[in-house]
């Protein structure tokens, strides 16, 4: 029987439980700073205490939305606890010229990109499908379809070259997109399909895959049986695999990545390797399928607890830096409390806009069949 | 699991003992899906099931819908009766090429060598307060499409009954459930009583002065309009359609030749939707007899919106029996 | 290109008279699809443009349409202006969870701040004696997504007018043409006239005893059939439809008012195909103005059958006039 | 900059003119036999005549097609020119009980199957959409649809594994599916997700892919800037790039694949370099994209020459054999000819049959309709 060659699956995984040897790290769980040939680099106190700040906020965030969702002021909510630090990390490599694609779960890289949460809370209230400005923070619209994104940036990539914003050397022109999906999209066509786009053409995108290891009940072995980072090489660009629970490391390797792209050497494939801490979403019950031994390995891994802890250990912040962080988040809870419950409730009518630039007759008609319809129950609704 | 005679039963409860009862009676049954083992789904319809009839039965699949459909497709050539189940309706388009073009010609395209035996489950229609794609009504899409069959079942009966009987066509089965209802209202299961034929209308109230038609989510707005409307001194006949692909036009158009008028509710966009093909029908069938037009109490041709507003889109009580009365004053 | 005044040009030239002129105008404007350079399309509908406008704007594209229309969609929200050619209509439907999920969608999600001006232009329609998927009809079933605009061509000077009206939508438009007709007839070009607008239907021949409708192909089939009514004199009225998506129902109602009766034909499925949604808005407004109902003469509800009986399966002349007895006979 | 490791596109080709290093190869151009440390065989005389044979009527049926077309015969026909190595390795390296899904362009490897080449006409000529028994022959109808076929082929081999027909040891019982689809295909959502699928299940499915360097007028460059073959490696299962006009070759690099799927060991993408000699169809006109040079350089690889060569030089055939193939390829020529023509067209009510296993009231009301109709037209049509 001929040698096909070693078993793939076994010379690269089963993905190990510590995300295996080509997992770059900068910052241990127990907050130890380490040193990588590739992708060291230095980071300001400055940039240290801000990590921190957005993780913490964003966690709150979180939380706050989970517990609205509790309280019957959101439909559904989906949580992105554990995975703060691969959202900030990717969120902050970002310059303001680079736009950003991203799923449903990408509230960390929201606040990166100066989105109000209020906003992030109305999509999941019900109250539109979406109310930021894109263009104002290059930073798309939610999408839910899981995968359809991916294609999507690729394309806004490619309009990126034809505008010559690749390779120009200018620091402020020259722009990346990221496509942000998880470990269970990249098994949809569009997300392959994005991949082979992306390198015919050589775009300047970055496809950041936060691989939580879950897509809902699904663990990442039914995905994918090599880890996710080397399916690039398929496609024939480097797949680059980080902990996405140190915050470090997830900046400094997406920051890279960007600035590939941005230089005009093409895509890059950078998997954030981490966990998804909570449900899927507010309505998912994990207890059905997996084991709370994994959670609970995965709580000494927490992305919060390590930057804290080598701040303090190294004298980077103090109590009061602590505490002025907690009463931000506070006054940031209350504030979504209250935003959340005072969002307005779209009007009824307000769902026949939008629908093309160019309004049809046939849709004013139905519109205003409809509003006729309304005033015929004028006070009892 | 044939265990008492009668039972109550939710929607959910129906379909998931019918998919059961599948499964047992012929061991070429598959099913297939995101999260259909351990989860049971995201709506539990296939709880249990894994457990039961083990990984290689009941086959939890990587994330894509065409991958999921494209491979049924092989596992019907093999022999196997593969049941998909698609998580949400908005999620069926990426499948869509392997429905229409493969799973709906393969039939005929192999002169009737290579059957399909397939259902695909898409839980569909609003209601439930969600986000974008999770509410959607594609059944008219697939109705067009020659070689497939379309059905939407409506109560938990017909939820037992039918999935069993989709399961048992040879030909490929796009099976809709209310989502809305799965947990809904509960029926009385009598499993010694013959079901009704997959294929089949049905009329579900008697009635003589119009006739209201509707299928899956919006049988249950038919029946409370009519109920409404009795106690104004009016009788509507209510027919719960079942069948989209074929159309089971016999009993509507016996209905609308003693009635006179006709209304169709469904949650699809108004615009080529379901009524649009019976609205045509009726009208070249029972012309007539018709003394108003048939009219359409559908969804709004927009794309579903934010589910703060989403009974605005749906058609409620109070819209049909606006229908109604512009039918019988017109 | 704004050479001689009026020229006699096939429906082929005028697509890639128009996709030059909308290129010259706009610098936004791209072309993206399969074999789209070099070869000019397997139509060579974009003949001579990628050398003319470089790589760059007219962009061959991996094969994957999934991936063509979803690289659009963030072309399109980087500012361009994407014209997508699908190769044959039976190859969209892997490209149909981005046109319905994301395309149609976009402008409504993002509240009218992410516009989608794509086009994607589908040659459809059958009667080249092809082998299976290159002869079908999909409009329909993107006239029931709101969101989209769906049109069809169907001759040279439209081809030439419309596709510029397409590009310069802000809304996506699905844009038709019947490939059957690329290089048939010619006719007069004169391009100082100013064209029609894109979403209105036409009436392409008088007469008084019943209207046929029709889009695309079928409109020649139509004016035929008119032209045999005469000789027995009968005097047809003929519309082209031109837009599918919306409809433009008002030049059909006051036909219909005139002549009491409607005939409509397309070689898309009869069941929920384009005529269904017709004959339900006529009998809803000309209600008491029907002397007979309105007949469908479409393609059957098959999958496009071997190239060898299509002719049976397309309306023909004698099909249409059929009709038109059994109407007029009613 | 942090290094991303080395330009995967330059490590990995572009694709060389002559397949580079990694091409599995056991009979050069000028019909020298080479070795190859895993893939080399013996093959004995007979098997090496029995290739000669099948590829020389496969080239006659292809050129018969071609000329039944230009004579108005067929409305179509996809030319194999130049692909008769590859898939006549590929067919004969098939047991019986393998299956093998088709695209449109399969006629040597239905001539491998027993499928009449009649019925491939019959389609061609618009007859009918395929008319041989799938089961018969285990050889699907051809798939006109890129990709579709490659999750078929998927889901068939997870069929074969539920029933217990993988790595029981039973030459007999042990089956394998072989998905052919070209290098286009390669960039479709579908033939990625069959790997995924594949992978995930382990399933025993080869893809085998013929790189005929041209989808349409793309040229590979335009689907992958790396070697197809080693797309496989980011799905974790192994790639094998064998010389596509080399039938020994091909047939022992894809023997070897399907033994490893029916012995369980999984999926193998076996990428066969070839040339697509032809037009991509007699409705193309290559002239408008490609160069002659390149046609007259992949001249000198002809598949069936090289074995001639071999055959002779090592007096394995004589003229009589060559004789008696060329006598037999004329029969074969003549027979189709005649049989072509002599194809009945359908009768037109029969396009109503086979919509449905259980036909629908609405299609026989349909059928009855249409023959009513017909039936006025009585002697006149
Ligand atoms: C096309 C499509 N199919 C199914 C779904 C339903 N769905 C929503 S999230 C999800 C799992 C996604 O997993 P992953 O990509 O790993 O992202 P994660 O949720 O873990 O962040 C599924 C199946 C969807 N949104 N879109
Ligand atoms: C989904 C789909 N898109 C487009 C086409 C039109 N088409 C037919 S063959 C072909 C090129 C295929 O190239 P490849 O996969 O390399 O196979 P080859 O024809 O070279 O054997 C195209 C684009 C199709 N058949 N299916
Ligand atoms: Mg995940
Ligand atoms: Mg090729």
């Amino acid at each position: 029987m001929p040698d096909f060659g070693p078993d793939l699956a076994e010379v690269f995984g089963p993905a190990a439980a510590d995300g295996g040897p080509d997992l770059v790290q900068l910052l241990t769980p127990e907050g130890e700073r380490v040193h990588h040939p590739e992708f060291d680099r230095d980071f300001s106190a400055e940039e240290l205490r801000g990590f921190y700040r957005d993780m913490v906020l964003t966690r709150r965030i979180d939380t706050e939305a989970t517990a609205l969702q509790r309280h019957g002021e959101l439909g559904i909510w989906a949580q992105l606890l554990g995975q703060e630090a691969a959202q900030i990390g990717a969120g902050r490599a970002l310059r303001p010229q680079d736009y950003v694609f991203p799923t449903y779960r990408e509230h960390g890289v929201a606040w990166c990109r100066g989105v109000d949460p209020l906003h992030l809370l109305g999509l999941f209230r019900g109250v539109d499908h979406g109310s930021w400005d894109p263009k104002d923070h290059n930073f798309g619209l939610y999408t839910i379809v899981i995968g359809a994104q991916a294609l999507h940036a690729t394309g806004y990539a490619m309009g990126i070259q034809r505008d010559g914003a690749v390779g120009t050397g200018d620091h402020d022109r020259d722009a990346a997109v990221i496509a942000h999906f998880g470990d269970g999209a990249s098994s949809q066509g569009d997300v392959n399909e994005a991949f082979i786009f992306a390198a015919s053409y050589n775009a300047p995108v970055v496809f950041f895959c936060q691989n939580n290891q879950w897509a809902i009940s699904e663990p990442i072995e039914r995905q994918s049986r090599i880890p996710l980072f080397q399916r690039a090489l398929g496609f024939g660009f480097p797949g680059v695999r980080v902990d996405g629970n140190d915050v470090l490391a997830t900046y400094a390797v997406t920051q890279a990545a960007l600035q590939r792209a941005r230089e005009g050497s093409g895509p890059t494939l950078v998997e954030a390797y981490t966990y998804r801490m909570g449900a899927h979403t507010t309505t998912d019950d994990p207890t059905r399928y997996r084991l709370s031994d994994d959670v609970e390995r995965w709580k000494l891994k927490d992305p919060i607890a390590r930057v804290k802890v080598y701040l303090t250990r190294n004298g980077l912040a103090d109590d009061d830096f602590f505490a002025s962080i907690q009463a931000e988040a506070d006054d940031l809870g209350h504030r979504l409390r209250e935003g959340c419950k005072a969002l307005p409730d779209p009007k009824p009518l307000s769902m026949f806009n939008h629908v093309y630039a160019e309004e049809t007759d046939e849709l004013r008609q139905q519109r205003e069949g409809y509003a006729a319809y309304l005033e015929t129950f004028e006070g009892a609704r | 699991m044939s265990s008492t005679r009668t039972q109550r039963i939710t929607l959910a409860k129906g379909l998931n003992m019918g998919l059961r009862k599948a499964m047992e009676d012929d061991p070429k049954v598959l099913i297939m899906g995101e999260d259909v083992g351990k989860l049971g789904g995201v709506f539990r319809i296939t709880d249990g099931l894994q457990k039961d009839f083990g990984e290689d039965r009941v086959i939890d699949s990587p994330l894509a819908e065409s991958g999921i459909v494209g491979t049924a497709v092989g596992l019907a050539l093999r022999g196997y009766r593969p049941v998909v189940e698609i998580q949400f309706d908005g999620f069926v388009y990426p499948a869509y090429d392997q429905i229409v073009a493969q799973v709906a010609k393969m039939h005929y395209r192999s002169q009737g060598r290579s059957p399909m035996p397939m259902v695909i489950r898409i839980p569909f229609g609003g209601g439930i307060g969600a986000v974008e794609h999770h509410s959607e009504s594609p059944e008219a899409q697939f109705a067009h499409t020659p070689g497939l069959k379309v059905v939407a079942c409506s109560n938990p009966v017909d939820g037992y009954w039918m999935i069993q009987q989709a399961i048992a066509s040879d030909d490929p089965v796009i099976f809709l459930e209310p989502k809305r209802q799965y947990h809904a209202d509960k029926a009385d299961l009598d499993d010694s009583m013959a079901p009704d034929p997959l294929f089949s209308s049905r009329v579900v109230r008697r009635g003589s002065d119009a006739t209201l038609l509707a299928y899956g989510p919006t049988v249950k707005t038919a029946m409370k309009a009519a109920e409404a409307a009795a106690t104004e001194g009016r009788s509507l006949e209510v027919i719960d359609l079942r069948t989209l692909s074929p159309l089971d036009m016999g009993p509507v158009f016996d209905s609308v030749r003693r009635t006179g008028r006709a209304i169709i509710t469904h949650e699809a966009h108004v615009n080529l939707g379901v009524g649009a093909e019976v609205a045509a029908r009726v009208q070249e069938e029972c012309f007539y007899s018709l003394e108003s037009p048939v009219l359409r109490v559908c969804g709004f041709d927009i794309p579903y919106p934010a589910s703060r507003i989403e009974e605005d889109f749906l058609p409620d009580l109070d819209r049909v029996l606006d229908a109604v009365d512009r039918s019988l004053e017109f």
